[in-house]
């Protein structure tokens, strides 16, 4: 027998270290040390009700588990066999109690479609793909339906682009094949480059076959035999676990010539990105793809009319790919149940951030912020308050507290002034400035715009100086109104995705964080504690004994005072360096 | 070299696939063999996956245990890196987090050879669609 | 053709599909701003990056803002251009180039005649919200072309016209963001690069960035010098263009005015370069008959077509891109060389100036031709037989400069022996002008016939390349045109594979030809412009009493008195050249 | 003919050369081929620039506006270990920003630089996936996970 007790950081807070020692020292006293053991385990995603404790064979799930109740853990079930009936979950809406966790609804938030295979086969093996039904929705494809009907099962299933915009992924294809022309191009853009977001990597070095066979299917809808891969250089280990699975699906003549003996030719090469973020954008890592600048161009035309060298082209992401294949398996009406009304299917995010479980997850459409960084995500890392969760990367927003409960779809996420983006989902809490996250998400705007358009190329440099200047302390009221002016326009007026989101993070930041920036502009005071230029080094003239030991410390000469006398520091001379402070053996110093 | 030329061989070469795993899950061996899966995506690798695999694979042939020892991609526990699944013949598999090369030798000495379970298990937290079907 | 039905501010529109929103609004007298957009009709050639995003209006149904110059009209769209919310973000948007622009105005070459400041003027920017760094690059100084890039607002015109027009991939984009800007590669100085100076660049710049380096000076400076005898000439094309710096409607010939201002800045000698081109004519010609007639004798060594020579943008381009058609093109002098070299020499003798006390300047359509001047083959001991060419812009700016009240000059005529031209030199400054002339004397020379009809229909027109064969009598001559070096190279490619059967080709570099000149007047993308000056230079040929080379008196004078006859040693000396292989070899150490 | 002399390896070159061959002188492959063309210098100096023009028959111009729109394209050789530090957003909000400083302190040279010694360049990037170890720091193809300030010198000091 096994008592598993949970470790994670948040039930570690509520004193699961002591759960084992009692239930460790109960077991001594009662001889049976040898025939159970106790064991800590990593976050079982359930930390609202924590301290955890865990017992197998049995799967008996107790919640909300104290030192006390050790006693009486081991006495009841362990020695007479009968559960700890108090301990047990309850349904919230059956208020039943439930002892087996494997029937906790709530307690699997997690549905795994993108990420099937991702951590259960070896990448590098196509059998062990094979035996887990990859190319059987190709070969479904091929043998039983006609593009026309396959398109349609796309379109039924409700599937949205998981690169960004979540444009209907049936209906783009439908659009693509409706061009005619004598070659066409299937893309899958690879190219991710949201810091702080490896969700395609994770699947392309998890389960490569997925996307090839989902591209493969896309040729055969689309009426193209080519298919391409824009890859970003900075994932070797992603390009080299691709590489392999395209060889083997090559040699099992499952890319090729007459595929299936279905007269349906498709392979597929890969193409390089370079570092340019701005490639996510189709035009953009077309041209890219074509070796020349990374620049987009107005749209229309579409890639679906004139793509890759001029002939069309249906670009996807590599999440959006790897759903595609249990699509067809378990049919569309299988995936338009899971998400919500708008948003079909699951979402895989990278959680990430100020948050105990880091990771890879995938949630259905539907599932709330909430649920997402307190039961999945283990809560807020040391104990600190939450403050805001980051979505949609560059392109998105900073949310807070009041949309924990919005259940996560493309459209309430928009609402809330936030996108989906590709899935990077960062954690933020009190010791975030929120002025400086919008300031540090415009510093990479205006590192990675591509200069073609003048309010991006302008607009976003000038929204970041007057960040800059508003972190600095030398803001002013009306700097807030220009901001906001500016950002609208760029919003307004930018040529490409990149440009038309790139203010949501100040957007979103002056909406919810209003109050920061005017703490920042009026009060010239940073409450997070980030923006040195608005913090001072104070010496509290009860406590100093004069030592001396900080003027000596200091490196710019700003403190002066006495031997023995209190001592002042020169605000207009003072770096903010924070030596004094550490010197100080009397806490006399305090930073405000 | 196998070719799959018709949807027909797709089928049997499937079936034959599943049959040759689950033999390696389930065959005559049942009672011997023991699967480890280590996760190896960037994350794993950037933490030191590989020596863990290299470990294992030679420990374990050391200590004559019968056992497959494979790569996989990501588990989704970044912040839990090396993660390793390890599945004892007839048993659930058990996901370990953190390991070392010190866990590694735990985790042979308690859990393989004797199935006591060790500290620092990851408690899977998500459905597949394999349970969504059900 | 297929319609399209919609409203532009309330007013409903009907144009062929595919129209932009742009030309739509146009077509019904709705004139939405653009500033980086530019479009060449006549000549296919148009600059839409969707870059400077001014032109943006309201489209009903629409989230962002659309930008007129590249989004088609469709059926029932319904657009404002005038809302506020359109208004506020063209004005914001212009506030953020002009924050990255310097404040130079009152200095900058291109005051008075630049589209950003019309755009700030026009929109009434009168306050920059939005301060902050700005853009600096590094000064660049070639023989002919001055690059400010601090005043570049990322159009893009000159990277199209460098490359997808001229194909000469001297300028691209380069860096990304802010720091992104028009370049040649490694941020090089232009005279290191591939440039050939056609100042197309220039040409289509809507502001200061790139601008051409500025003789007047050095000009004022001669002309202050009592010793020196100062001779001015005038190139066929400046007199079709002129009039428009001074508010006269395009296509006006002002060559009286042209002579008369030219005098009253203090010329010595005003003479005409269509003067030189009738001497081309006679050398070019002579030495195409000559190619022609060992070619028809059997002779497999000599190389045909030939390609014409006289101008210098052209010349370069070859001399870089195609060294090893090197020895195709005519050997013969370009008209302003030609004019140098007979002006130093011949009429120095005949007023008994000494070449040092003699300047020669051109007034040329052209800032290639300020290069060529300073091409060594073309001086004697160091000292050039052409000083200085000003652009048709400078000459403007001098006489602006000397209060020489232009629109009320009488006219007045050339000075003699240099000045006197036929109908066939003035041609010279329209694509297919050169080789029309030269066929008129290459006929007669050839056939001994008088040619009765001398227009040409057939070798007239702007599609970029035009081939026409011309019956000499009997005997079938394969002509070729090409304008814009992008269409040359088009030529050119055929000729390398050796599937060229033209006997003579005429290259221009300018699209239009020389009325279409970097040192021109700015059209600011209006082809029409183009299309009248044409029609001047054809207007100016018909009304000459003259109208054929070989029967300008005073070259026939020429010839008898001093170069004996064309494609003599004396005239090979004068009046031909040879040229380089210009291409980057690369030697590994 | 005007000779630009190029102080180049000729083996490197030859080889730079087959390169542009196997892509069959393709204008469109520039990108391509400028990735190998960096795998063999290590990065992409002009002369390198010229040759590849040369051998796709693309302008160089065009060629040095590929090289510096995309950020993976270097014209500065690296150091014999490059530190790249992620500033990704996870990292950023785990303190990235402190750990350059601290590198930029300690080596005093700037992002994009190379030390003077040759043996250490500095270089930011975003995210390498392993935001679970936020901050990260790879030096060559190591990664260093949560590193803080005060780790830097340590870093360093294996090289040494």
């Amino acid at each position: 027998m096994h008592l598993l007790v949970c470790g994670g950081t948040g039930c570690r807070a509520s004193a699961s270290d002591a759960i084992v020692g009692k239930l460790q020292k109960e077991l001594d006293e009662k001889n049976l040390q040898d025939e159970v053991q106790v064991v800590m385990t990593g976050c079982f995603g359930f930390c609202e009700k924590g301290p955890i404790v865990k017992v197998l064979p049995d799967n008996t799930f107790y919640v909300q588990v104290t030192p006390d109740n050790a006693k009486e853990i081991i006495e009841e079930h362990v020695i007479k066999g009968r559960k700890v009936e108090h301990l047990l979950y309850k349904d919230p809406t059956t208020k039943k109690e439930i002892s087996d966790s494997k029937h906790m609804g709530f307690y699997k938030k997690q549905l795994r479609i993108a990420l099937r295979n991702c951590g259960v086969i070896n990448p590098e093996n196509i059998d062990e793909a094979i035996a887990r039904d990859a190319y059987s929705a190709l070969a479904k494809v091929l043998g039983e339906m006609t593009p026309e009907q396959a398109i349609q099962e796309m379109i039924d299933s409700g599937l949205r682009g998981r690169g960004g915009g979540g444009f209907p992924t049936g209906l783009k294809w439908k659009i693509a094949l409706s061009n005619k022309a004598d070659q066409k191009y299937v893309v899958c853009n690879a190219d991710e480059g949201d810091p702080g977001a490896f969700m395609d990597r994770s699947i392309l070095e998890g389960d490569p076959h997925s996307v090839i066979e989902a591209m493969a299917i896309n040729g055969y809808c689309i009426g193209a035999t080519k298919g391409l891969v824009y890859i970003r250089a900075e994932y070797p280990l992603a390009i080299e676990r691709l590489k392999t699975a395209i060889k083997q699906a090559r040699e099992y003549g499952l890319l090729g010539k007459n595929i299936l003996g279905t007269g349906f030719d498709f392979d597929i090469e890969l193409r390089y990105g370079a570092g340019a973020f701005v490639c996510g954008e189709e035009t953009a890592l077309i041209h890219s793809m074509e070796g020349e600048r990374g620049e987009p161009t107005f749209k229309p035309p579409f890639p679906a009319e004139s793509g890759y060298l001029g002939k069309p082209t249906n670009v996807n992401n590599v999440e959006t790919y790897a759903n595609i294949p249990v699509i067809y398996l378990k049919g569309a009406n299988w995936f338009n149940k899971i998400g919500t009304d708008k948003s079909k299917g699951t979402k895989v995010f990278a959680l990430a951030g100020k948050i105990n479980n880091v990771g890879l997850i995938e949630v259905p459409m539907g599932t709330t912020l909430r649920e997402v960084i307190y039961e999945i995500g283990g809560g807020i890392k040391d104990g600190k308050k939450f403050k805001a969760v980051q979505t949609g990367g560059p392109s998105g927003g900073c949310l807070t507290e009041k949309h924990l409960d919005t259940p996560i779809d493309y459209d309430n996420l928009i609402a809330s002034g936030s996108m989906m983006g590709s899935g990077g989902m960062i954690v933020m809490d009190e010791d975030d400035c929120m002025v400086s996250i919008a300031r540090f998400y415009l510093e990479f705007t205006v590192e990675e715009s591509c200069g073609k358009c003048s309010p991006c190329r302008i607009g976003n440099k000038r929204l970041h100086e007057q960040l800059d200047v508003i972190c600095k302390g030398k803001g002013t009221k009306d700097d807030l109104e220009k901001l906001k002016n500016l950002s609208l326009v760029i919003k307004d007026t930018s040529l490409c995705g990149l440009g038309q989101t790139s203010p949501n993070p100040v957007l979103s930041t002056l909406d919810n964080f209003y109050h920061e920036y005017i703490e920042h502009v009026h009060d010239k005071k940073c409450r997070a504690g980030v923006c040195k230029d608005l913090m001072k080094y104070l010496i509290d003239n009860e406590h100093c004994v004069g030592c001396t030991a900080c003027a000596r410390v200091c490196p710019v000469g700003a403190i002066a005072g006495e031997r023995k006398g209190p001592h002042t520091i020169d605000q207009t001379i003072c770096i903010k360096c924070g030596a004094c402070m550490e010197k100080c053996k009397f806490n006399a110093i305090s930073v405000q | 070299m196998v070719q799959v030329k018709s949807l027909a061989d797709l089928q049997n070469l499937k079936a034959s696939l599943q049959n040759k795993l689950e033999l390696r899950e389930k065959g005559e061996k049942a009672d011997s063999l023991v699967q480890i899966k280590v996760a190896m995506a960037t994350c794993g690798i950037a933490s030191g996956a590989k020596k863990i695999m290299e470990y294992f694979m030679n420990e374990l042939e050391k200590r004559s245990i019968g056992a497959v020892v494979t790569q996989t991609g990501c588990m989704g526990y970044c912040y839990a890196e090396p993660t390793v699944e390890v599945k004892l013949p007839n048993q659930e598999p058990v996901v370990f987090g953190y390991v070392d090369l010190k866990k590694v030798d735990e985790i042979i000495e308690k859990y393989i050879k004797n199935g006591e379970l060790v500290n620092g298990i990851i408690p899977v937290n998500y459905e597949t669609i394999d349970d969504n079907n059900k | 053709m297929e319609f399209v039905n919609l409203i532009i501010d309330n007013k409903p529109v009907k144009v062929e599909k595919g129209t932009s929103i742009l030309k739509a609004a146009h077509s019904v007298g709705i004139d939405i701003p653009t500033l980086c957009y530019m479009s060449l009709g006549d000549m296919n050639i148009e600059n839409k990056p969707g870059g400077c995003r001014i032109c943006v209006v309201e489209v009903e149904g629409r989230k962002n803002l659309a930008p007129a110059c590249c989004t088609d009209a469709h059926t029932d769209m319904v657009i404002k251009t005038n809302t506020m919310r359109v208004l506020n973000s063209r004005r914001t948007v212009l506030e953020l180039i002009l924050s990255d622009h310097p404040a130079d105005c009152l200095i900058c070459a291109k005051s008075g005649n630049c589209e950003l400041q019309s755009m700030a003027h026009k929109l009434g920017v009168r306050k920059i919200h939005y301060k902050g760094e700005m853009s600096t690059y590094k000064e660049d100084f070639s023989p002919t072309i001055i690059r400010d890039m601090d005043k570049c607002i990322m159009c893009r015109r000159c990277e199209m016209m460098c490359n997808k027009v001229q194909t000469v991939g001297a300028l691209w984009g380069i860096n990304r963001g802010f720091q992104s800007v028009v370049s040649p590669a490694f941020e090089m100085d232009l005279e290191k690069s591939t440039c050939t100076y056609c100042g197309q660049c220039v040409a289509v710049c809507p502001t200061g960035a790139l601008t051409e380096v500025d003789h007047t000076n050095q000009v004022i400076g001669a002309l202050a010098d009592p010793k020196k005898t100062v001779v001015v000439q005038t190139a066929p094309a400046v007199r079709a263009a002129l009039g428009e710096e001074f508010g006269m409607k395009p296509g006006t010939l002002v060559t009286g005015k042209l002579t008369a201002a030219l005098r009253r800045l203090g010329f010595d000698y005003v003479f005409d370069t269509d003067f030189a081109a009738d001497l081309t004519i006679m050398e070019e010609g002579t030495e195409l008959l000559g190619r022609l007639g060992r070619h028809l004798a059997g002779d497999k060594t000599v190389k045909l077509p030939m390609l014409t020579s006289c101008c210098p943008g052209w010349v370069n381009f070859f001399e870089k891109q195609f060294p090893e058609l090197k020895d195709i093109p005519s050997t013969a002098r370009s008209p302003q060389q030609m004019f140098g070299a007979i002006a130093k020499t011949y009429f120095a003798d005949q007023i008994k100036v000494e070449r040092k006390d003699m300047m020669v300047i051109s007034v040329m359509p052209c800032l290639a031709k300020k290069w060529e001047c300073q091409r060594d083959e073309f001086a004697t001991d160091g000292s050039p037989d052409v000083d200085f060419s000003i652009s048709t812009r400078e000459l403007a700016n001098l006489i602006k400069g000397a209060n020489i009240d232009f629109n009320s000059l009488p006219d007045e005529e050339f000075d003699n022996p240099m000045g006197e031209s036929t109908g066939a030199g003035v041609i010279f400054g329209t694509t297919g002008g050169v080789i029309e002339a030269a066929v008129r004397t290459a006929y007669e020379l050839q056939t001994k016939k008088k040619l009765e009809k001398v227009d040409f229909e057939e070798l007239r027109g702007f599609e970029g390349v035009r081939e026409a064969t011309i019956d000499f009598d009997g005997l079938p001559i394969r002509i070729g045109i090409a304008h814009g070096l992008g269409n040359a190279r088009k030529l050119l490619e055929d000729i390398k594979a050796g599937k060229s059967n033209f006997h003579a080709i005429e290259i221009m570099a300018c699209p239009g030809g020389c009325i279409g000149g970097g040192g021109q007047p700015l059209h600011h993308g209006d082809s029409s412009i183009l299309k009248a000056r044409q029609m001047a230079l054809y207007e100016e040929d018909k009304n000459k009493p003259i109208r054929k080379s070989h029967e300008n008196p005073f070259i026939v004078k020429l010839y008898k008195e001093f170069l004996g006859k064309p494609m003599s040693e004396k005239a090979h000396h004068l009046l031909h050249t040879h040229y380089f292989d210009k291409k980057n070899e690369f030697i590994i150490e | 003919m005007s000779s630009v002399k190029i102080k180049l390896n000729p083996k490197e070159v030859e080889k730079l050369k087959e390169v542009c061959t196997s892509f069959n002188n393709e204008g469109g492959e520039l990108i391509n081929v400028l990735h190998k063309a960096q795998g063999i210098f290590g990065y992409l100096p002009a002369e390198v620039q010229e040759i590849v023009a040369a051998e796709l028959n693309v302008p160089v111009a065009k060629v040095y506006g590929v090289v510096t729109f995309y950020s993976f394209f270097t014209m500065i050789p690296k150091g014999l270990h490059p530190i790249s530090v992620c500033t990704g957003t996870a990292c950023y909000v785990r303190g990235a920003e402190k750990v350059l400083d601290e590198f930029r302190r300690r080596l005093k040279i700037q992002v994009g630089e190379t030390s003077a010694d040759g043996k250490f360049s500095l270089s930011c990037l975003r995210c390498v996936g392993a935001c679970g170890l936020a901050p990260v720091v790879m030096v060559g193809e190591k990664v260093y996970g949560r590193v803080s300030p005060d780790g830097v010198a340590e870093i360093l000091a294996e090289y040494e």
